[in-house]
């Protein structure tokens, strides 16, 4: 059946500057928030923009990816004629390779595009903490009468070299694409996220996928192609919150902004819900002794020490004299009593031992602790 | 355990709560933070493997069936079997059927389309996390007509003066319900019945022109029946008053207790909620309370327990108190022995203080 | 579309369809061989985009709680959105509201806690196959405050005489609603209203004792209301009556009838079943008739539409009949214009013949 | 969370002997018995048996098998905690590869299968057609307190050297396999349908997958090597209708079946449901000049001529005139007035112009008659 348009959400991103985190799992998996994984954001703004049809391309380590996403439910996307629909890397009887870029990513699937006959592509990634009305892009897409309009956000003008900068028209006509230019004329950066008209998309997909020496990206390959022929291309400027969790540093940035309450990324709009899986954990329960300071802290928690500027996901024991301090710990974590645990990430699953100290402000970046290094750290003692 | 179908009789629980079933019954009133009264019998009923389970409601049903949606929440959202809720609509003026005997008549449909042959009836005032499993195995074993959950407590309290007691052989037949004050050993009003002995005393109790199906169906006929016992586990909780409400809430701050209630068996399952979690500010002072996800705190909480996204603003306190979804509690506030009622907004600088044997009771979606 | 929210509002279409709607409402009566009449205003309004219906039930509404399930067959069963089945159940004694007022007083929160700009209301009456999106688009191109829709008849019949006529201006604008009978301008009584404009109209209708919103509301302000008309495009049929009843599914067997209601546009959506493809076996005659799945036929049919599940017997025949869900008609039976409910069993050698004026109707679950 | 049993589904054959039929199709996503697809068969009956954990693996032209299967929906296999879950081959960052054979299949999805820490593995496969009760067979096989119990059914003796043949004390104890033995001892052909003890059959494919010479087979490798450890192996008669739908032969046939009252394969059952997708096509409609008789037909078909003894699948229109014998119609198939189709299977979406006589009896097999052949008989004019 026909469709207006339908959304390809990039998945498949190993993240290795994520490190541990990224060990065993892909990077739109990853915890975020106390409560969600990082997809859960790309996954809702689709739900809150009525864009019903979204095929999702997996590949790194996608199981889990795959059982978070399962049917849609929890984003309102199990549908029975579109919906969310799971795009793996297609095994045929000769095997499987992995898709070789963005834009062969999309290539490899076609077939799924052109079952909706749509008039748009929304192409997106599940690697961003935003909250981002599609409908608007799209609407504004339509009314520029564009053949590919890219979201950009405005960054500070020093950083603006680490970004790919489009250069515009002050009608937002874009005129040119920097990839991390030395000296930037513009402060506007891609957001990696793109509008098409169809037609003409799948026109450049089917001559990239011929080209040998091409890397099959969008930023790479596509867009400028495009640009280098004269379609009509704009900017869609978007004003809100937007980051980008590629390194452990910026994860653990980006968990510090969510206790800010001046930004404008909020869980808490009514307007704009952030969906996830929920379960049935008991609410949470806060012990005689606790304090809590500036943190957000997950169902099934139980808190019998001290938590500030921290986000707890759910089922979290936090025992009696222990102190968390800036810190982001992942679901089903147990710290004992007695320990001392200051700008790190601890991941699921692991039992903090009583008297732990683990101090992530002596390093450059915050601590991750998984079940392994843990034993490192055992042995500190308690100095407090 | 596919041979075990559920049934949820609210028919003779009706507003037993005051101001909280003003506007729905008891089975929809919130409880422990997060979730409704029937949720408790309605998870035992799933978590045991009951695959579709009818609800007899009578009035004010409105905000179960909004709760319950399609029972997808409690895996009950399936083609065949999942959740009934069959609210009153019948129109055969041929119908001689009186009290609860109405509802087992005009969804007879219910038992026959099903395979079970037997059933699992309770109401919504006993509260456990408890399986049925092991007294459908007693059942079972025992060939019996009628197997009662009853609970042995240590000291009779008000709430359990309404509930039957039953006193029984060495060999666990019941063989009588009694109303003996002294007597420790109480009915839950859950038990399990062959399907084919229910049809059998529904008709004889329309016949009869009975009213209350256990009543005039089950204990009238004890001495044709073969009424067995078992005495549920863990926690064991009567609710059917606004003071037996408040304080089985508040016993839930007590580690044992919501450690027994909540983490001794499967989970209860509930609505699910989009609620993020809950966010402490930096002025917040919170102690000895259950928070569901959604609060915001910034003023002082304790041995209270708050539902989803209630509003605790600066210079607040709130003490030994219980506040339903999405209450406002506003700044220089000071509530002491209170229910909140859902959407209450309750404005700056004033003091509500109630007692534990009276709590102050708001009902919803009030603004003082 | 997501800015129009569906109202299916049932209060003013009660028992119109006699021994049909004895146990059910109206809009749960079932129709052309496997839909009920709800199934259509329901399908235009998922068809036309509409996520959230909510349906204003009287009484009888079981049988189409049933039928709609969780509405996932309708694509309705949202997490956010969806379906929601109304049934009468208030309990506020302050409450003066009357007739349909009462709903739309009752659920208010319906219309609030949507997005949807624009309401389209409609009953079970009128039986089409049509977008609302035309209409929503003039609607919105005019600013009207109401949209209604209307259909041009060629020849008026016994059914169109109870409904509204509208006069109109050469802008489209509705001068008037009339009971005029020589007016062949049929208002549907569906329509598309600003959701600001129903709640105010909602407030004036209750202040001053009205009891039925589109008369006391719309009709009455007609002089201060923007009130466009649409002809609805396609089969146009009006159903409220056994007479009517009869001759529509009658219709359907005339070809260019059947695909001008099933495929000019997109499919009519009703519950799914699991019935296997309809069984014809050595000795069955059938002619000029609609046939669901599950049937299992014998005998010989002629003009006639059956249901899912029928199954006719050698040496019987059914001629120009309506047979609803599983009914059995045993051997050597003679049926002529007749209706079966659902469920009938006609035992073996008899003969049952009606007009077609006022053919023989048999309740459900009979066996005759 | 724990499940007692779960089912794992092979769905990944070929079925190259069904031709035209599986050119671009798994053979369990074939169409049969006018409303369904092969499959649905075996996924009713894990339905109807209560088994509610199945993993289906998928691999050749998954995606219309992988689409029917959606989230389960019509087998009331959409379940939050189990419930179906496609099983394709994963391709990793080094390339993917198709199952090397039915055991390997189950040993390349053992994470799935410890996730719910099962007692028993039934192993079952989607070419077949049959209405089978799986809780009587796990229920047989904990009686007998085996390690592994087979399905078997009784053939007919001369028929018995082309199956799989398993030898049996009185007490169905299992002491020899003979594939397609020249001398049958017995007449207990095997359905491939297996019960396991979890843990024995992991620690056996464990072992399996380490030999270089193995087939990965079920019936080649691991049921023989079982046998040779002497594990407790019981068989399970089945009594009832059983089809290998492996031929178009076997497929026609398995459809006459279909048509003839007395086998005791019943899709109007009530007490054993058949399921799959209904659509929302309108009632039948039967012309004034119809004739039918001992057919099956399903919704939206228009029928003006005149059907015997066939299958006709949704929406098919039969012109004024043309007559239809001993044939399977897939799907949206129009046949124009005055055409003649005896002993024929039109495939879906086909065509079939005025005065088209197509004649199987002429032929060895059933013609299969697709968009493309169909022109070779449009032309051999009317003769009737």
């Amino acid at each position: 059946m026909k469709k207006e348009c339908v959304a390809m959400l990039l998945a498949g991103g190993e993240g290795k500057r994520l490190g541990l985190l990224t060990k065993t799992l892909a990077k739109p998996a990853v915890h975020f928030g106390g409560k969600y994984r990082i997809i859960d954001f790309t996954l809702s703004n689709c739900s809150n923009s009525s864009v019903h049809t979204v095929g999702v391309l997996t590949q790194y380590s996608p199981m889990l990816l795959n059982k978070h996403i399962g049917i849609g439910k929890p984003w309102d996307l199990d549908r029975q004629e579109d919906g969310v629909s799971i795009l793996s890397p297609y095994t045929a009887k000769k095997g499987g390779s992995w898709y070789k870029g963005t834009a062969d990513a999309i290539y490899q699937n076609i077939h799924y595009i052109d079952q909706y006959d749509p008039e748009y592509i929304l192409v997106i990634s599940g690697d961003h903490i935003y909250q981002m009305d599609y409908a608007k892009l799209i609407e504004h897409h339509k009314e520029k009468q564009s053949d590919a309009t890219i979201s950009v956000i405005e960054v500070p003008w020093k950083e603006a070299s680490r970004f790919g900068i489009l250069n515009t028209l002050d009608n937002l006509e874009i005129y040119e694409f920097d990839e991390k230019p030395e000296t930037p004329k513009n402060n506007l950066a891609s957001m990696g996220i793109y509008v098409f008209n169809w037609k003409a998309l799948r026109q450049y997909l089917m001559e990239d996928a011929n080209l040998t020496d091409s890397d099959h990206d969008f930023g790479k390959d596509i867009i400028p192609a495009m640009l280098n022929d004269g379609l009509r291309m704009y900017a869609y400027q978007f004003e809100g919150y937007w980051k980008d969790v590629g390194t452990i540093q910026s994860y653990w940035e980006a968990h510090m902004d969510l206790l800010e309450e001046d930004l404008s990324l909020s869980l808490n709009s009514k307007e704009w819900r952030t969906y996830s899986h929920d379960t049935n954990y008991p609410p949470q329960f806060i012990g005689e002794y606790a304090i809590i300071e500036n943190s957000l802290i997950n169902s099934g928690c139980w808190i019998n020490g001290k938590v500030t500027n921290s986000i707890l996901f759910e089922r979290i024991d936090v025992g009696a004299n222990s102190s968390i301090n800036e810190s982001i710990i992942h679901p089903e974590v147990r710290i004992n009593s007695n320990c001392l645990i200051k700008k790190a990430i601890i991941m699921e699953g692991v039992e903090i031992p009583e008297g732990t100290i683990i101090d992530g402000e002596k390093y450059d970046e915050p601590l991750v602790i998984n079940s392994e290094n843990i034993v490192d750290f055992q042995k500190e003692g308690v100095e407090r | 355990m596919g041979d075990l179908m559920g049934l949820i009789n609210l028919e003779h629980e009706q507003d037993f709560l005051e101001e909280l079933t003003y506007f729905r019954c008891g089975a929809a009133a919130p409880f422990a933070g997060r979730y409704r009264l029937v949720d408790f019998t309605l998870s035992n009923m799933v978590n045991s493997g009951v695959s579709e389970v009818a609800i007899f409601t009578n009035s004010k049903y409105r905000s179960l069936m909004d709760h319950l949606g399609t029972g997808a929440d409690w895996e009950l959202a399936r083609r065949h079997g999942g959740l009934f809720i069959l609210p009153p609509d019948w129109n055969d003026p041929t119908d001689v059927s009186r009290g609860d005997l109405k509802h087992f008549h005009n969804n007879r449909d219910y038992f026959h389309r099903s395979k079970a042959s037997h059933v699992v009836i309770s109401g919504s005032q006993f509260i456990s996390n408890a399986h049925y499993k092991k007294a459908f195995k007693l059942h079972l074993e025992r060939e019996a007509d009628v197997t009662c959950i009853t609970t042995e407590v240590d000291t009779l309290e008000p709430e359990h003066m309404s509930q039957l007691r039953i006193e029984h052989d060495n060999d666990g037949w019941v063989t009588g319900f009694t109303n003996d004050h002294e007597n420790k050993h109480v009915f839950t009003n859950a038990y399990i019945i062959k399907k084919e002995v229910l049809l059998k005393l529904l008709d004889e109790c329309i016949a009869y022109h009975k009213d209350h199906f256990f009543l005039g169906g089950v204990k009238e006929n004890l001495d044709s029946l073969a009424v067995q016992y078992i005495n549920s586990e863990g926690c064991s909780i009567f609710i059917n008053s606004i003071k037996s409400f408040y304080k089985h809430n508040m016993n839930l701050l007590q580690p044992d207790n919501y450690r027994s209630l909540f983490f001794k068996n499967e989970f209860i399952r509930t609505k699910i909620s989009n609620e993020p979690p809950a966010k402490y500010r930096e002025s917040s002072k919170v102690t000895t309370s259950m928070l569901a996800n959604g609060c915001v705190i910034d003023g002082e909480v304790s041995g209270s327990i708050l539902f989803r996204g209630v509003k605790v603003h600066k210079g607040t306190k709130v003490k030994n108190s219980i506040v339903m979804q999405r209450c406002i509690i506003e700044e220089g506030v000071h509530l002491e022995n209170v229910i909140l009622d859902k959407d209450v907004r309750i404005t700056a600088g004033q003091t509500f203080i109630g007692s534990k044997d009276k709590p102050f009771v708001v009902a919803k979606r009030q603004t003082i």
